[in-house]
Parts: structure tokens; C-alpha cells; sequence
């Protein structure tokens, strides 16, 4: 029979264990301020935060992919698709959606509805220039690139920054095929 | 690892003749890795060039041997990775599938061997492949024009073949 | 003879990870067994360039004469393999319920670095729940 | 502690309300950042003890905003000043925010008056992690020993609290006990006295 397609966000969130979105959120919080007690540089915090995001993602692909019975991920658009849709319903329990997409569909947008590592945040003046959630960038670039697909993840809008919505952009810079990893003289 | 025999001519594939089957393509390779016989049915990608393609493809059955040989799991004694084994000699493999299509291989105790590619839903082919083999020693082995180790040449054996390939797979 | 024979997880450049013998025909000593891994990996990928069309996955199912050998290789390139008894059933399914565990056991474990040797306790006491002795327990995950 | 990440006390979006903690996100999400708040942490320390002081560290910072949160939400910001009180406090209201269930047990120690425990089969945050044979007693539950001390501090009860593995037979996972040790002073002057005192 053939392979059941991608199954939709809400299904598997609802099939997963879930946990109260406060301990997330107050964990996350945790991370990010001993970041800044170790750091003290807010740009350094932002480069961490997305190194650690880039860690998780190249987990996390490995779930999303056994749960969401994605079969292919050779189009980029596609994937990005199904990322965004599937994976931050599957993982955070939101709604996100895509959209711009350039002509030759290697670059897009991802609104995100929701954002519960921000709960109950607000920034205080001495950490202007931080990226709160930029260890959502990381994960979404660790996990496009275990599945061959290099990308440069930067955030358009942060409500934490004053804006009225997150919004994330996604370029695909290089789809790095599996060559074959064997000479010729086999 | 030098299995190649003396010849470097390995036959030029022919003209793929279009057939309704879902067989894609033949090899015929005899113990020293001449590749005797290549059939193409339907065969939309290449990779690589002929010659490649029948090195790559005569490595892989003789590597996969050796690994099935070592894998075996009701023998004790296993022998070693990557030592040639005489031609039915310990646990080989029949046939190996992937999702776009399936390999079923047989090899005679004399090391001819014959490989099948097919659709990935095909059936057993174990009998098939015995029946080509038999083929292959009434219209080549029979052949008294015929030198052993060298490309197989005969027309009627390729159009015979043709015909029992179409029927079965 | 066992249902299961042995289990071998690869990582994507072909590094032995996991290993579990289930006591069939003489456990495989650790050096054929890294040497089984990495010939397995190569041949997985020579599998693909042969393919008569495009968009070719490598191995999914090897019979031999005295077993099958049943591949799994998720999108990210780390391949699951079991060895059974020939025409043993469910093993498609088994090797998702092993990349699930493998998803929540190891990877979700801080103290395990990505591409080496799987030693994770939590790992092997839910495989064994999984595959008790040498039959599988399917139960609904 | 630079207060990033504190408790919103006004907001401007005024109409936002504060949830009311029903929101969702799934285990393996707070699997991941947890996981990773520990490999993060391991970079930071040359050993175990200064790792599990660490992860206690972050967790007194998240125990202490879950006080604030739940004493508005749950208490109507009366505070609990009872020693009994705020242990079952911890033992179900908090358990039940952070880790969606009542702790298995809440037992007196038998040896030493100032001594709690909190145990649980199977802690939440230990869910995945298998710990390395050569990391000897090490618990990641020390981030929610932080939690603990957090709350208790925040009510007014100082405390050590760590996470111990308590092996059980029949099982082939040791259970996680949270000790919590009650500095004398919470014995001799219970808050519920201080809060007096400050009124006279």
C-alpha cells in the first residue's frame, strides 16, 4: 500500500506527550540568563543561543522525520513547507505559516501565530541587540542540514523588539547532494 | 582487488528494445568478472558509462557475497570479509530490493553468474533465473562457435531471452 | 533459530554504533562486526548508483539463503538493520519502532555525542522491552 | 542577575492577559532544551559537582518566578506560611504546573527533624537521559532541586535541596529523591512567627 503521507501537525501533537508550555518557557528563560551571566556580550548570547538551537536541530530532524512519515525531502520548498507547518505545531504547539516566496523558491518567510519561549518576557534596556529567540534560527538551520540542505536562517520581526509578530526568513544556500563516497576503483 | 579478466572489450549494450515488461536490465558475468552478456530493456537513467556500470555492478556481487557468507547465522566458522569464496561456496544471497527496484541473482558452481533488475514488486525469480541459465548453456555453451570468456554474440540466444524475460517479469 | 539474529545501527559515514547480538548462530566479534557495518554502508550506496531510474534509496531488503537482512536508513543518513530468520514478518515496522526509541533514547540524551558508539542504558532497556530474547513484542507504541 | 526574563509585573500590551498555563508545548521539546542546557553546561565546568551546582542555579531561577506565578494564580496572593503548607504546596501545586502530575511521595526524613523528601518513579526531566557509568551519582534532577529551593526560598523557608538516585528493587531505573534540609532557623522562627513580628 502506498507509504501514508505526511501526517498533519495537529495529529501528531495530539498523539505526543505534552508538557505545561511554563516550564518550557521558564527553562528557556534560565538558559538564556546564564548565558548573559557567562557571555555578559549580547552578540556573543546570539551567537550561542544559535549554535544551541543548531545542536538541537540536528536531533530533533530524526523525530520529526519518524513522526511525521515524511518520505522525501529533495524540493526545498516542500520541505520548508513541511517544516514550518508540521514540525512547530508537532514541537511547540503553534500555527506557522509561509509565505513570499521568491521566484525560484529558494528563499520564503515563516510567521510564527504563537511563540511560547517569550511568555511573560520582556527585555530590559541593558540587553538591546538580543535575539531572545534565536535559538529557534539554529534549529531550524541544524535540522535543513541534515537533510542535505545548507540555509541561512535571520529573524525579520521579534515582538520583543517592538514589532507585531516573529517572523523568520529561511534561504537555502547550497542543497549539498550525497555524492558518492566511493572512488571508482571500488 | 584484480578479478578482471584479460578482456577489456565488455559488449556494447544494444539498441534497448522497448518491451511491455517491467524488466529493466541483464548481466551475465563469468567467475574472472567478464561481464559475457548486457541486456537493457528500459533503463532511463545511466550513471555510468557501460564499463563502469558492469566493474561497479560485478564488485557489488562479490562483496555482498562475502558479507552473506560472513553473515550467515547458522554457520560457526565464517572465513573473513573480502576473501573470495569459491562459487557456492558458504550462504550467498538471492536477491536484494530497493525502492525503485529489485536485483535477484544466481550463480552457477562453474561462477557464471546471472543478474536479474526488475520492478521492486517483483516476485520470486529464483526458478526464472535457473531456466535462463539453461538458456545460456543450450544457446551459448552449445555454440561451437563460441569461446568461452568472451562477450556472447548469438542473436538467437538475445531474442529467445527477450521472449522469456517479457513473460515473466 | 531466533526470529531476530542481530540488530546493527550505521552512522551516516558508516561507523559501526550499535551492535546487539540475540544469541542465534555465534555472536560476531567486535572487529567483523565494524567490518560488516562499514561493507554494508558502501554497498547500500553502490546499490543506489545502479538503479535503472532516479530517486533510488539503496538496500531495503536483502534475502539470502539462510536469512533476511532488512535496512532501514532514515532521511538524515543513519541506516537500522536487522538480521532474521528468512520471511520473518513485521520487520519494516520494527525498524520504525527502533528509530523512534533511537529519536527518544539517544538523541534526546545530552550525554551522547552525535556519530558515536550508542551506550545509553535507557536505549538498550527499551529495545529489550521491544525485542524480548529473540521475538518481537509489536506492542502499540 | 541581570532580569531578563522576569516576571512581566505590567505590561504594556495591557490587554494581554497573563495565561492561564493551559498552553502546551510537547515533552520532547523541553527534552531538547533541556538536553542541550546540560551539554551547554558541561562546557562551562570541569566537574560534576560544579555541573549539578549549576543546573541547580538555573532551576532556583525558574523555582522562584513559579512561586510569583502561582501564588497570583493559584493563592490569590496569600502567602502559604506554614512549613507543612509549603511542602505540600511544592509537593502537588507545583508538581502538577511544572511536571503535570502530584509527586509519587512526600516523607518526613526519619533520621534528622529538618528533613523532607520528595521522590518520584520517574522524574520528568530524567525521561531520556541515561548518565555515563563514570559520572558516579550524578543527577540532572539537580535543576529541579533548584526549582524547589527556589519556591522554598521565595516563601521564606531556606533550604539545601539536592537529587539523589534511590535504587528500587524489582525496577532496573533507581527513582529520583529530592532532599530538601531546612536551614534551622525555618525550625526555631517559622515565617509564619516573622510575618508577625514585622507587624507589631
Amino acid at each position: 500500500m502506498a507509504p501514508p503521507g505526511p501526517r498533519s501537525g495537529d495529529a501528531i501533537f495530539a498523539s505526543v506527550e505534552r508538557v505545561n508550555a511554563e516550564l518550557f518557557t521558564l527553562t528557556y528563560g534560565a538558559t538564556v540568563r546564564q548565558l548573559l551571566t557567562d557571555l555578559e556580550e549580547v552578540e556573543e548570547v546570539n551567537k550561542q543561543l544559535d549554535q544551541m538551537g543548531y545542536n538541537i536541530g540536528i536531533r530533533l530532524i530524526d523525530e520529526f522525520l519518524a513522526k511525521s512519515n515524511v518520505s522525501r525531502c529533495i524540493d526545498f520548498k516542500e520541505t520548508a513547507d513541511v517544516i514550518a507547518k508540521v514540525g512547530f505545531k508537532m514541537f511547540l504547539g503553534i500555527n506557522a505559516t509561509v509565505t513570499n516566496w521568491d521566484a525560484d523558491g529558494t528563499c520564503c518567510n515563516i510567521i510564527l501565530e504563537d511563540n511560547p519561549l517569550a511568555d511573560f518576557v520582556e527585555l530590559p534596556d541593558t540587553c538591546q541587540g538580543l535575539y531572545y529567540c534565536n535559538i529557534l534560527s539554529g534549529v531550524i538551520r541544524g535540522a535543513l542540514e541534515m537533510v542535505s540542505m545548507k540555509t541561512e536562517v535571520t529573524w525579520l520581526r521579534d515582538v520583543l523588539r517592538g514589532d507585531d509578530a516573529y517572523e523568520l526568513q529561511v534561504k537555502l544556500l547550497k542543497q549539498v547532494p550525497e555524492e558518492y563516497p566511493y572512488k571508482d576503483d571500488e | 582487488m584484480q578479478f578482471f579478466g584479460g578482456s577489456e572489450i565488455s559488449p556494447s549494450p544494444p539498441t534497448p528494445t522497448v518491451s511491455g515488461n517491467n524488466a529493466h536490465m541483464m548481466y551475465v558475468f563469468n567467475r574472472n568478472g567478464v561481464c559475457l552478456l548486457y541486456r537493457e530493456w528500459n533503463r532511463p537513467l545511466h550513471t555510468l558509462n557501460a564499463q563502469q556500470d558492469h566493474k561497479l555492478m560485478f564488485g557489488l556481487l562479490f562483496s555482498l557475497k562475502s558479507l552473506t557468507a560472513k553473515m550467515d547465522p547458522t554457520s560457526a566458522e565464517r572465513g573473513n570479509l573480502g576473501v573470495p569464496q569459491l562459487p557456492g561456496q558458504g550462504c550467498s544471497f538471492h536477491s536484494f530490493r530497493t525502492n525503485t527496484y529489485k536485483l535477484s541473482f544466481m550463480e552457477s558452481p562453474s561462477g557464471i553468474k546471472i543478474i536479474l533488475i526488475t520492478h521492486p514488486k517483483t516476485g520470486d525469480l529464483r526458478e526464472s533465473l535457473k531456466y535462463i541459465y539453461n538458456l545460456y548453456v543450450e544457446y551459448v555453451m552449445k555454440n561451437p562457435l563460441y569461446t568461452p570468456g568472451t562477450p556472447i554474440r548469438s542473436d538467437l540466444f538475445n531474442t529467445t531471452l527477450d521472449q522469456y524475460v517479457r513473460s515473466i517479469a | 533459530m531466533a526470529a531476530i539474529c542481530s540488530l546493527y545501527i550505521i552512522n551516516k559515514s558508516g561507523g559501526l554504533i550499535y551492535y546487539k547480538d540475540y544469541g542465534s548462530g555465534g555472536r560476531m566479534d567486535t572487529n567483523d562486526s565494524l567490518r560488516v557495518a562499514s561493507l554494508w554502508h558502501s554497498m547500500h550506496a553502490i546499490s543506489q548508483q545502479l538503479s535503472p531510474t532516479t530517486g533510488c534509496y539503496g538496500i531495503e531488503l536483502l534475502e539470502a539463503d539462510t536469512f533476511d537482512l532488512h535496512c532501514f536508513q532514515s532521511l538524515t543518513g543513519t541506516k537500522f538493520f536487522v538480521v532474521c530468520e528468512p520471511g520473518t514478518q513485521q520487520m519494516e515496522s520494527l525498524l520504525k519502532v527502533i528509530y523512534e526509541l533511537y529519536t527518544d533514547y539517544v538523541l534526546k540524551n545530552p550525554f551522547y555525542e552525535m556519530e558515536m558508539p550508542i551506550r545509553c542504558e535507557l536505549f538498550d532497556i527499551n529495545l529489550s522491552q521491544v525485542v524480548q530474547k529473540d521475538r518481537v513484542v509489536l506492542l502499540g507504541r | 542577575m541581570i532580569g531578563v526574563g522576569k516576571i512581566k509585573q505590567y505590561s504594556n500590551v495591557l490587554d494581554k492577559p497573563l495565561s492561564k498555563g493551559k498552553q502546551e508545548v510537547s515533552l520532547s521539546a523541553f527534552a531538547f532544551l533541556f538536553s542541550e542546557l546540560v551539554q551547554y553546561n558541561q562546557t562551562q565546568v570541569d566537574n560534576i559537582a560544579e555541573l549539578e551546582r549549576r543546573l541547580e542555579d538555573a532551576g532556583y531561577a525558574v523555582g522562584a518566578r513559579v512561586l510569583e506565578l502561582l501564588c497570583h494564580r493559584e493563592k490569590g496572593n496569600r502567602r502559604e506560611t506554614r512549613l507543612l503548607g509549603i511542602l505540600s504546596f511544592v509537593h502537588s501545586t507545583v508538581w502538577k504546573v511544572l511536571f503535570g502530575k502530584v509527586a509519587d511521595s512526600l516523607e518526613k526524613g526519619t533520621e534528622h527533624e529538618d528533613e523532607y523528601m520528595i521522590s518520584e518513579k520517574e522524574l520528568l526531566v530524567n525521561r531520556f537521559i541515561s548518565i555515563p557509568k563514570d559520572m558516579g551519582t550524578f543527577n540532572c534532577g539537580a535543576f529541579v532541586a533548584g526549582i524547589v529551593r527556589g519556591v522554598l526560598e521565595g516563601a521564606g523557608f531556606p533550604a539545601v535541596v539536592t537529587a539523589h538516585f534511590v535504587p528500587v528493587e524489582g525496577q532496573q531505573r533507581p527513582r529520583t529523591t529530592i532532599l530538601i534540609k531546612f536551614a534551622e532557623e525555618v525550625l526555631i522562627f517559622p515565617p509564619s512567627l516573622v510575618t508577625v513580628l514585622l507587624w507589631i
